[in-house]
């Protein structure tokens, strides 16, 4: 299992591998929102926070579709499927390397596109810490749809939008987590709570879902 | 915070990319070198170098 | 040890493919799979791997060292595919495999450095799977197969690609895992230049099943 | 032999990449040992002059910032450059600067980026507004960054090179657009609240270390380019190799 960890890592960062395009993609996408709603910072710091949960959920959907399809182009699925341990780990694991290699580097980027959106410390602060917590469960519930789409010419595209409207609950919990920190009435504990739990529901959904569909997609 | 605080965080970044920069040229640098020996000690020459120690 | 299948049939959409396939191998037997193309061939081998359900019929290992629950965790299935990643280098790739794999019970995988030896392409694993031509990645899949212990080995077209000193090379190696006491399944138009094997014929649309609709 | 025949000589031997190699080793530690002094005296200078009467002791983060700034833009043009040089010369060694100044490209303008909002903070009172001088340096990191992601997708260099040196062109034939239409934009949002930034007016005070700290940064550019355009040689020639023992070893076995 390390060694799929490691494998599935060692790829994406070889030329050729995803884990630059995600990130890069949230900075153009949170970059280009000002030139549409305009430069007044005021505003920007207001709705900054649902821009960079917009921006990183649309970001960590972009490489999902390559998951499962690069592992069936070369064969490696089939071999991967024969085996002894259960595939619901093995997709459990790639998924971790997934998140790894394109997840981490956007909540690693957060703080600094916050600064572009003009957010104080403490939005910035609860900004990431709910990406933190709510991207890998963004991760995995993809993987159910990036399972689901292997075998389909243009799967890509699919992917994003079968898993979108899954993926709301994640962005529901994350957004408001983060308004109830910055303002103070509404506590920011609640909201976050359901985020990790949601995030812990979904390590076990995606994967069994993952695992169900490639069985049978297989042909 | 003073000004001061400000120059000299940015004096540090802007020396820490500039030696990232370096590092990573030095790094490729050596990595592309081991890469080449260990190439040539299989015995992977270029075609060039094997006229010469011909 | 024995593989013994018993009327099996597997649909491809809603064709069948073929119908009632029943044989047994016993331990160190090779079974060579002919027929023309489209006779159903590659489909059988998918369903021996548990790639595939079967429509009806069994196909199960008789008498191993350890129950098998699926025949598949005891199998090598060499596909048309070489499931080696371009973008990592040959030893990367069999060392991930021989980690990932594990051995089977009742025997033990050959280290990396000794499969490619055997394959004949020593002092080329530090290169990156891409560079490789179609034949030398065609062969590094076959060094997959060493790695790792499994008393079956399922090979489908395994010489496709290949001259005839790698195909001779191909045969040694399975005369060696059948000596081992293994098995091995192929499916190939070639002959692989094994002795003393068994053939089974496929037909082709042998049966064509009532339609549902 | 005619005046303009020995300059074509001369331009065809450093197409030759090793003799560029050669070149390199000669040439790089004068250059670098260059670059140091250079930084010396700058950084002494920087430190020496007296502080803005206006802006305190923050104007010193001017003779990092401005000269990082001029760079992004300058190592853009040697991008442009090159890129032609692939397009139209089909020059071996064009395509091998382009890919190398990229990152160097965008590490630059990183600093200004990140050195123009320290400057921000303390002057403005926030990291970051979206002024149009802001705007553009910060559209051409995204461009560099994508330039670098366009070469890391392709693993066959001499199409990857032909195929960003048009995205290069493309860019550069862009970034006054860019200029123009961000400026526009930003005339037509600005509210009045938001402090405009006009460059501090320059006395000769502060120009002398501006320009030092300027020629360091260039040289220190031009020396990591030629050693960046060294190991991505190294790379290509390893490349070859590899395909060479690849082919070598099927046929021995």
């Amino acid at each position: 299992m390390i060694a799929l960890l490691a494998r599935d890592l060692k790829l994406s960062v070889r030329a050729g591998g995803g884990a630059l395009i995600g990130v890069l993609f949230f900075m153009t996408v949170v970059a280009v929102i000002p030139f549409g709603v305009g430069p007044d910072l005021n505003l920007l710091s207001r709705i900054g926070p649902a821009i960079l949960w917009i921006g990183a959920l649309l970001a960590s959907l972009l490489g999902l579709d390559r998951l499962f399809q690069a592992e069936r182009e070369d064969g490696s699925l089939d071999l991967l499927l024969m085996q002894e341990t259960p595939l619901v780990l093995t997709v459990f694991v790639k998924c971790v390397a997934h998140w790894v290699a394109t997840g981490l580097p956007l909540v690693i980027a957060s703080p600094l596109l916050g600064l572009f959106m003009n957010m104080d410390e403490v939005a910035i602060g609860a900004t990431t810490l709910t990406l933190l917590a709510g991207t890998p469960a963004i991760t995995f519930i993809g993987a159910a749809g990036a399972a689901i789409a292997v075998a389909l010419p243009r799967g890509g595209l699919l992917v994003s939008i079968l898993v979108l409207p899954l993926a709301i609950p994640v962005l529901i919990f994350g957004v408001s987590a983060v308004y109830a920190a910055i303002q103070d009435p509404a506590p920011f504990l609640p909201p976050f709570l359901i985020l990790i739990a949601i995030n812990l529901f979904f390590a076990v959904l995606g994967p069994v879902a993952a695992a169900a569909a490639l069985r049978l997609s297989s042909d | 915070m003073s000004h001061l605080f400000y120059v000299t965080v940015s004096y540090i970044a802007a020396f820490s990319v500039s030696m990232g920069l370096v590092l990573w040229v030095w790094l490729d640098h050596r990595g592309r070198h081991r890469e080449l020996e260990r190439l040539e000690a299989a015995g992977v020459r270029r075609r060039s170098a094997r006229e010469e120690t011909r | 040890m024995r593989l013994v299948a018993e009327g099996l049939s597997a649909k491809r959409g809603e064709d069948l493919i073929f119908q009632d396939i029943s044989f047994e191998i016993p331990r160190g037997e090779a079974l060579v799979v002919k027929g023309p193309n489209g006779s159903g061939k590659s489909t059988l081998l998918r369903v021996l791997a548990g790639l595939l359900p079967a429509e009806t019929g069994t196909a199960k290992l008789v008498a191993a060292a350890q129950p098998v629950e699926r025949l598949g965790e005891a199998c090598h299935y060499l596909g048309h595919r070489n499931a080696m990643k371009r973008e990592l280098t040959v030893d990367e790739n069999l060392v991930f495999w021989k980690a990932f794999f594990g051995d089977f019970s009742g025997g033990a995988g050959i280290s990396v450095d000794e499969a490619v030896e055997s394959v004949g392409l020593r002092g080329i694993v530090h290169l990156p799977f891409g560079y490789l031509s179609a034949g030398q990645q065609r062969r590094m899949a076959m060094a997959k197969l060493l790695v790792a212990w499994r008393p079956v080995w399922i090979l489908d077209e395994p010489t496709a690609a290949l001259d005839a000193s790698a195909e001779a090379m191909f045969a040694g190696l399975v005369t060696t895992h059948l000596a081992r006491g293994g098995i091995a399944i192929a499916a190939t138009h070639q002959p692989l230049g094994l002795e003393g094997v068994r053939e089974l014929r496929m037909t082709g649309f042998a049966g064509v099943g009532e339609a549902v609709w | 032999m005619s005046e303009p025949s020995l300059a074509i000589r001369k331009f065809s031997d450093l197409a030759n990449p090793t003799r560029f190699l050669a070149l390199v080793a000669t040439v790089w530690p004068w250059l670098a040992g260059l670059t140091l002094c250079l930084f010396a005296v700058g950084l002494y200078l920087s430190f020496t002059t007296v502080g803005d009467y206006q802006q305190g002791e923050t104007v010193r983060i001017m003779y990092v910032h401005v000269p990082a700034a001029w760079l992004s833009m300058m190592c853009y043009t040697v991008m442009a450059l090159s890129a032609l040089g692939t397009l139209v010369w089909r020059h071996p060694l064009a395509d091998v600067s382009a890919k190398a100044a990229a990152p160097i490209g965008a590490c630059f303008t990183l600093v200004a980026l990140i050195t123009g909002s320290l400057w921000g903070k303390p002057m403005w009172g926030t990291w970051w507004v979206w002024d149009a001088r802001l705007t553009s340096v910060f559209v051409l990191f995204l461009m560099y960054l994508g330039l670098i992601a366009l070469n890391r997708a392709m693993d066959e260099p001499t199409r990857a090179a032909k195929v960003s040196a048009v995205l290069i062109l493309v860019g550069f034939v862009n970034i006054p657009i860019i200029k123009f239409s961000v400026e526009w934009w930003n005339t037509l949002h600005q509210p009045a609240s938001v402090i405009r930034m006009d460059g501090p007016t320059i006395s000769g005070e502060f120009l002398r270390p501006l320009l030092v700290m300027a020629v360091a940064f260039t040289l220190l550019f031009f020396t990591l380019h030629i050693l960046a355009m060294r190991n991505e040689i190294l790379r290509r020639r390893i490349a070859v190799l590899r395909r060479h023992a690849a082919r070598s070893a099927g046929g021995a076995a």
